[in-house]
């Protein structure tokens, strides 16, 4: 195994050739160089060390950000020893936007002038994290000239995240990146920055186009994420099918999660092949008992039965059997609403909202718009403050939230109907009259984003 | 501390140009087989192989990267984008960088450049992938820990696991240096725990907090209006206070961060793939573990001691919390040697469904 | 209306013998090989068939009682089990009534008499048994319906399922006769649902309640002691008022029911037992269904269509609730031609627990 | 089959032959019999009708009950035309009891005199329900002379219920039945009448005594039913294994469940026979695959492995492999706390408080019984008025009611561990040492409830 030699060196040895000035003992910081015992140890062992990479640029000779960053490296030990942070926030913003900036000024200020304004402008990459050499290198660059030459691929939400601006330059490096045709994120009580998966790109899992629904929304409610007015965040996030490679129920307020409506994909002569490889019993064990519904069947001439009334697009089976299973055609997506972390209620995941979203033609993708517009515009006006549309549904109920946006409750929603018999249902039968006509309908007309 | 960036300039209004287009920055492949893709392998830890409908191939080799990375460390990975890839990569979800390139007789180059240069090639597969993580003493406002130096610790560590695909099933760790979490749920997290109520700086509330605001803020009720010394202030009801440091960000003299009482928990089980079992939260492990800069040991010590017997124990396919639910939590507490207390029993809204409700148990 | 029983005689102390010891009561072979049985079979639809460690065999004739039983009916057993059996009996939880005899021989009379005295034989393994139920109008305090009339209609209407062993699993009926459910959950729990608020006489509040017990027993806290006509009564808030009946016992004269307004619902999927899945409460189907004697037509028909769709759709094994798991609630709905409503959504405390918190849909 | 002709016929035509005088057209209520047409419905149909026997009481030529069933069948007619009840509480009871007699005193006894008192004595059956045709008749003959003769076997807390009695019969009926040997049983805030399934008797999955321990623990707290004056009912139930036959996880305040610790017993040659009878397929998706924890996998040979660990012991492979598969040796219960229906929370199950109690020795009942104790002087103590055990664990927390009753932490105790990190750890370290403490002594040190 090529990389086992590898794991005995630590990553301080790989530090050469890195260094823009070949070498880096003798940076601006030079003499004045901070000592960070504790940090050094940092620097040992086989993993990419941060800490290597600051004191790069503390090094590097001449430039402007190095010793904002030997005062950098100084505070941080100054954390390390004594178990506490010095950062503190403020208000720092560009012109024409109310958010975006994180601003860090340090409350050590005295002892590391130099790092004394630290902020972050976080700057929404492309849809997918795709990115050329070059466009990295612009990056490189100008982040040299503004910033502190820190940067992050990615922050927990997605944005790049340019660490380390000064007051001044903030606007300076926001210009910069603004005409090469960045924009800024989401902070603070606004619409946030959102991630999609690499999906339709190269992946052949995925169901819909994730980064058309990606930009189509976002860029439809700009303004809520620049000037932060609404009630908390709220945050989009896009996954092209249940794997959810970008975490989408429990870290958005809002996830799309791409699925499928008809039968999956089945060649019966890849499942024979799979079954000769690995064996029955193994199939058995690993795929057919692992099966949440148990929706899959060995015959014993070694092809796959599917019952697809039962399966519920788990993945596992089309994960495992990457050749012999794929997601069928009536392509789109399902909706989860309410995913946030653990501030003052705990942690809340996402709960179906919209079951399935045909997400194919133009007209879908406005649907789609649409009906995002009809939530965020509902926890506008309905969430109390600092409140996430999560608890907002946990404190007026999943059938007020569902009147409100105009959604028909579905059996979907829910992992099963209500075990609590304290309910007033006295207009029981006019629901499900209400219900019966919808059944009758629902050919004919189609709500904007009924439950399909 | 409001300040204005634009002071001296005239201002410059912003193009509103949001989420930027990625095709000019797609590989011609992907851009190519848009939608289009018909199956994938895994010819060896760190390369994805994907084939597309018209019988296109692309190869992915995927590198662990520190995230918070210096212009040297990118431009030495895009040195060797160039070189060896096709200039085209991308960030992963979890701050790997992925190289495409449309022949295999590309890979075995870029990944020895990759190693050469000190990046390691895998994290895809049932192996370790990156620590998902956050900004602790870097960068945040309120951080009990740095997040960094404790994922740099564990990397180094679980490095092995990162360049092979010798896990039941891909391990996905996260880290948060609050109680905030902005880091996710993971297989297993790493997070800060506050073990004492806020110790409150009565001088400074008046002036900085807007005390309806925080009173508010409390999950428990715990904090209540009061005049301290005179001045109108914030008492809190140390019995009803559960450590949640909720107070904190919104009035910063409710002091929740101690040297000595801001302690690391480690919990197990997260999940966020919906693949046979649905989502899931992740568990309480261990509590009070100390917030030891700059290697953090004893946390180090009980990742190692989960990882290794889920590595030893979980069939293929289990992730770790699916491992557990087979085997039980009392064996899962035997197997990793840690201790099981009553802290482990829930007691927040809702405990009730989480306790047993059934005899099924494990023996 | 305290009275007391002995007013005329010398007073006799009990005997608190507590328990009766069973072992005078019980069949020889069972007595014998108490504890010590090795395996069992179902030879016929009612019948069971033990194995002793010893190598005894004892076989067991179940046979469907009304519960409600006149000394009549019960001297009919007896003489059943006299003449044909060996004169031992148990009633089962489900008020079945069960011969043990040890000669398979026996079983075709037994069979024979049982079902020539009206008596239905069955009940056993994979079969619709005796419906578990409650008093009703003839002894309850505060009914909203008759729980033996019900059943009696709905055992009529079922009694093909008892007799027979078609089931995909056993099916375990319950019935209560008003929301304090004294009858257990079922597969299927056919119970009262009142759907107004109390209607209050107020001039009976005083004299006949405790105001503060009654104010403590609802769940919502919608009611305060108010004074109605210069008389110290209750009100409630009809916005709020959950429609529970937890405060009729306690004060009778907060009326829940009414002719008109104490309906039926109909439940699904409630199991007790720990096999394959946990145990379950049983969920919402219908509302609001007429309280129609003597024969409730309409909910005998509801019950029909979900126990036929069960038979016809759930695989060996499946209870009823495990069926709508593996098919989906979608499903359910539309193979028993039922509506999903907006009361099907959870709103008591823990709701969120039983939303769907995944992408696992069924299509 | 047998069976089938038999269905056409309806209840009413199976009459002949059970009433005492041959022929019930003629009972004492003779000219005097109110109409029922409704009830009259309830008549027909195969089902056993509770309609018909009632008539055969009012029917019953001199006997003292006939006057009131015919008002008893009156006043039900009543209500089944008005769709009310009619009957109201009161106090009756016996001398030296304060339970056991439900009392119903009718609110329409001006129209229904006879049956103006219809009170009920609850009545302890023998342990697991067993009886002889001897003692029913016995019981027929007691209650014709002193009741309605109208018995239910049984309850749904399993008692016999006698019902109909007057107030002045009462007594006399009861102390007929206290010298047979029966005693009442439990209503109101009291110790309420316990079940325990047919086990040991004739049940190869029975994993302890039902007989003994429901006797034992019963009998052992008679006060506390006989005197009704705890906060509230508290009931237990015991079943000998998992299948739960007699519903006490739902419906008890204490239910003792059946289980064992070490392997279940395979015998590989019954395991082959079933996979020949049924088929490998039929057998991998309805044992293998329906396993809730994949502990189950069939070999190439139609052997069964079976990974004991993984097993929770939930039954079903055994229920389906009767000859194949049995309990093990060390065997014993689960204590599960807290059941209850649905009055004022709604719906509680017992939650595991003791994973695992050895059933074995007469010192194991004797632990048995001093746990019951435990629980039940907790209740007592700190229940408030009308609140169940359950709603006070939920109140007050499992942590804090494992202390109150003296039990250490168990992880079978939980789903899960806490998914909220909202709680105080600051003595964690201490607690985790009691646990190594613990595991350390387990052996040597065994207290009289510690989870074994
Ligand atoms: C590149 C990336 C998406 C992106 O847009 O950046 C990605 C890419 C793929 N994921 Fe993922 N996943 C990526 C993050 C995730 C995440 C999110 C995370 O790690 O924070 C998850 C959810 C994890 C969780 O549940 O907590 C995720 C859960 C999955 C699963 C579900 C596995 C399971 O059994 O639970 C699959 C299915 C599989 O592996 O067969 C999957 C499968 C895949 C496939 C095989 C999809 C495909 O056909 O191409 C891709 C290669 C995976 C591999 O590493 O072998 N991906 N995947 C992310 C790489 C992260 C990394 O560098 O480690
Ligand atoms: C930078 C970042 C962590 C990182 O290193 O990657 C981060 C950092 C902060 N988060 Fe976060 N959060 C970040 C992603 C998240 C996520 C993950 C996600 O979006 O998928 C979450 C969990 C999901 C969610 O939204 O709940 C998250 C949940 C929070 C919360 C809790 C919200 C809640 O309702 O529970 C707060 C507190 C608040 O908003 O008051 C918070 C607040 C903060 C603040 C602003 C602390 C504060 O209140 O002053 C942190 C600023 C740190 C700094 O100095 O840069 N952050 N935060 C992530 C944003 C980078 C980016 O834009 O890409
Ligand atoms: C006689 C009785 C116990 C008693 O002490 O009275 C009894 C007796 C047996 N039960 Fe039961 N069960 C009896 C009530 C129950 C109940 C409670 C109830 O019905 O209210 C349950 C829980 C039902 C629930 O989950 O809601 C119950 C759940 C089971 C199960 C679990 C079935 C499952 O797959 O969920 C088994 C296992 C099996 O059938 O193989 C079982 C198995 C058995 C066996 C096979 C045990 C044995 O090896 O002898 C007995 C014959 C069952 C049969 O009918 O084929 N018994 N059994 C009860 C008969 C009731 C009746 O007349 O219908
Ligand atoms: C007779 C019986 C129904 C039957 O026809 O079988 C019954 C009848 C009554 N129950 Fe019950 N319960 C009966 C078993 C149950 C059960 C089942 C069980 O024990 O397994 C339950 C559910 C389990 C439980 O304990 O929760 C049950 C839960 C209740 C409750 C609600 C308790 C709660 O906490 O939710 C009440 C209300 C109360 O206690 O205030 C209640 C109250 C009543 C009262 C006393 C109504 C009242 O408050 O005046 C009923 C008297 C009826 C009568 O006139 O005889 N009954 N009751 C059962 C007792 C017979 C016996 O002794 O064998
Ligand atoms: S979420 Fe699905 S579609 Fe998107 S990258 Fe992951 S596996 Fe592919
Ligand atoms: S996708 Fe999941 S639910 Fe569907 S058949 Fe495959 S394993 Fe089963
Ligand atoms: S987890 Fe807490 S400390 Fe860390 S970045 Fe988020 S808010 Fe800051
Ligand atoms: S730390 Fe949390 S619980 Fe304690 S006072 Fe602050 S907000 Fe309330
Ligand atoms: S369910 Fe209600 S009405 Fe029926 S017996 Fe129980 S308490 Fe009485
Ligand atoms: S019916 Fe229930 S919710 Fe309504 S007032 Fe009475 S106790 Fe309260
Ligand atoms: S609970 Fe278990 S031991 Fe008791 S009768 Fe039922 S199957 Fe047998
Ligand atoms: S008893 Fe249940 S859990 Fe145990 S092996 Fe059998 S099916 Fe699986």
């Amino acid at each position: 195994m090529a990389n086992s030699d590898f794991s005995a060196k630590s990553w301080a040895d790989f530090v050469i050739g890195m260094s823009a000035d070949g070498g880096g003992a003798t940076g601006e910081g030079g003499t004045n160089r901070h000592a960070t015992p504790m940090l050094d140890e940092l620097e040992s062992g086989p993993w990419p060390s941060f800490i290597t990479g600051l004191k790069r640029l503390r090094d590097s000779k001449g430039k402007q950000y190095a010793p904002m960053m030997n005062d950098l490296l100084g505070q941080l030990e100054h954390s390390y020893e004594n178990r506490l942070g010095y950062w503190k926030g403020g208000t720092v913003s560009v012109f024409g936007y109310g958010g975006g900036v994180i601003p860090r000024f340090s409350e050590v200020a005295d002892k590391f002038p130099a790092s004394k304004e630290f902020h972050t402008l976080r700057v929404q990459p492309p849809a997918g994290y795709h990115y050329t050499t070059d466009l990295l290198r612009q990056m490189c660059d100008l982040w040299e000239e503004h910033g502190s030459g820190l940067i992050a691929f990615h922050g927990q939400s997605g944005d790049i995240m340019f660490q380390g601006a000064t007051t001044e330059n903030v606007q300076k490096a926001f210009d910069a990146l603004n005409e090469m045709g960045f924009d800024l994120g989401g902070a603070g009580p606004a619409l946030r920055t959102s991630m999609s998966c690499v999906g339709h790109a190269r992946c052949e899992m995925s169901n819909y186009d994730e980064i058309k629904a990606h930009r189509e929304v976002i860029n439809e409610f700009l303004d809520e994420m620049h000037r932060p007015a609404l009630p908390y965040k709220f945050k989009f996030k896009f996954s092209g099918c249940p794997n959810d490679c970008v975490n989408a129920i429990h870290r958005a307020d809002f996830a799309v999660i791409g699925t499928w409506r008809d039968d999956m994909k089945v060649d019966q002569e890849e499942v024979k092949a799979y079954v000769a490889r690995q064996g029955r019993k193994y199939t058995i064990d690993h795929v057919i008992a692992m099966c949440p519904t148990r929706a899959l069947s060995l015959n014993d001439d070694n092809t796959l039965e599917v019952d697809n009334k039962a399966c519920v697009r788990c993945m596992h089976c089309l994960n495992v059997m990457t050749k012999a299973l794929s997601p069928g055609d009536d392509k789109g997506a399902s909706i989860l609403i309410g995913g946030k972390r653990s501030l003052k209620v705990g942690d809340l995941m996402g709960t179906v909202v919209i079951p399935f979203m045909s997400l194919k033609t133009d007209e879908d993708y406005d649907k789609l718009k649409a009906f995002a517009r009809t939530v965020l515009e509902f926890f506008a006006d309905n969430a109390l403050e600092h409140e996430r549309v999560g608890e907002t549904i946990d404190r007026i109920g999943l059938p007020t939230f569902l009147e409100a946006i105009g959604v028909d409750p579905d059996p979907n929603m829910v992992r099963h109907p209500r075990t609590s018999c304290y309910v007033r249902t006295d207009d029981f039968t006019e629901e499900a009259e209400k219900y019966f006509e919808r059944k009758l309908h629902k050919d004919k007309v189609k709500g904007p984003v009924a439950a399909e | 501390m409001s300040q204005t960036a634009t002071e001296a300039k005239k201002p410059r209004p912003p193009i509103e140009s949001g989420v930027p287009d990625p095709f000019p920055f797609m590989h011609p492949l992907m851009k190519k087989n848009y939608g289009n893709w018909e199956w994938h392998d895994r010819p060896r830890p760190g390369v994805l192989h994907h084939v597309a409908k018209s019988g296109d191939e692309i190869w992915t080799v995927r590198a662990g990267t520190q995230r918070q990375m210096d212009v040297y460390t990118i431009r030495k990975l895009c040195d060797i984008g160039d070189q060896h890839g096709e200039g085209f990569v991308r960030f992963t979800t979890r701050s790997n960088i992925e190289y495409m390139v449309s022949k295999f007789e590309k890979v075995p180059a870029l990944i020895k450049a990759l190693n050469e240069a000190g990046f390691p090639v895998g994290g895809t597969g049932n192996s370790v992938s990156m620590i998902s993580h956050t900004q602790g003493w870097l960068h945040c406002d309120i951080p009990g820990t740095d997040a960094s130096g404790v994922v740099k610790s564990l990397m180094d560590m679980m490095h092995e696991e990162f360049i092979k695909e010798e896990m039941p099933n891909r391990v996905r760790i996260t880290t948060s240096c609050c109680q905030i979490n902005c880091g996710g749920q993971g297989d297993i997290a790493i997070n800060v725990q506050y073990t004492k109520p806020p110790k409150i700086n009565h001088d400074l509330v008046a002036n900085v907090c807007e005390r309806p605001a925080v009173v508010a803020r409390c999950p428990v009720a715990a904090i209540r209006p009061a005049m301290v010394n005179g001045k109108p202030s914030l008492e809190v009801d140390e019995k009803k206070c559960v450590c949640c440091g909720a107070c904190y960000p919104p009035c910063p003299p409710m002091q929740i961060n101690g040297a000595d009482s801001t302690k690391i928990a480690i919990w197990v089980g997260g999940k966020h793939s919906n693949a046979r079992s649905k989502p899931a939260f992740h568990k309480l492990v261990v509590a009070n573990l100390p917030n030891n800069p700059p290697r953090w040991p004893e946390v180090e010590e009980v990742v190692r001691k989960i990882l290794y017997a889920y590595k030893a124990g979980g069939k293929d396919f289990e992730r770790l919390g699916e491992w557990i639910d087979r085997i039980g939590w009392p064996r899962f507490f035997e197997e990793t040697g840690l201790a099981f207390t009553k802290h482990h029993l829930d007691t927040w809204t809702g405990a009730r469904h989480n306790m047993n409700m059934s005899t099924h148990i494990h023996f």
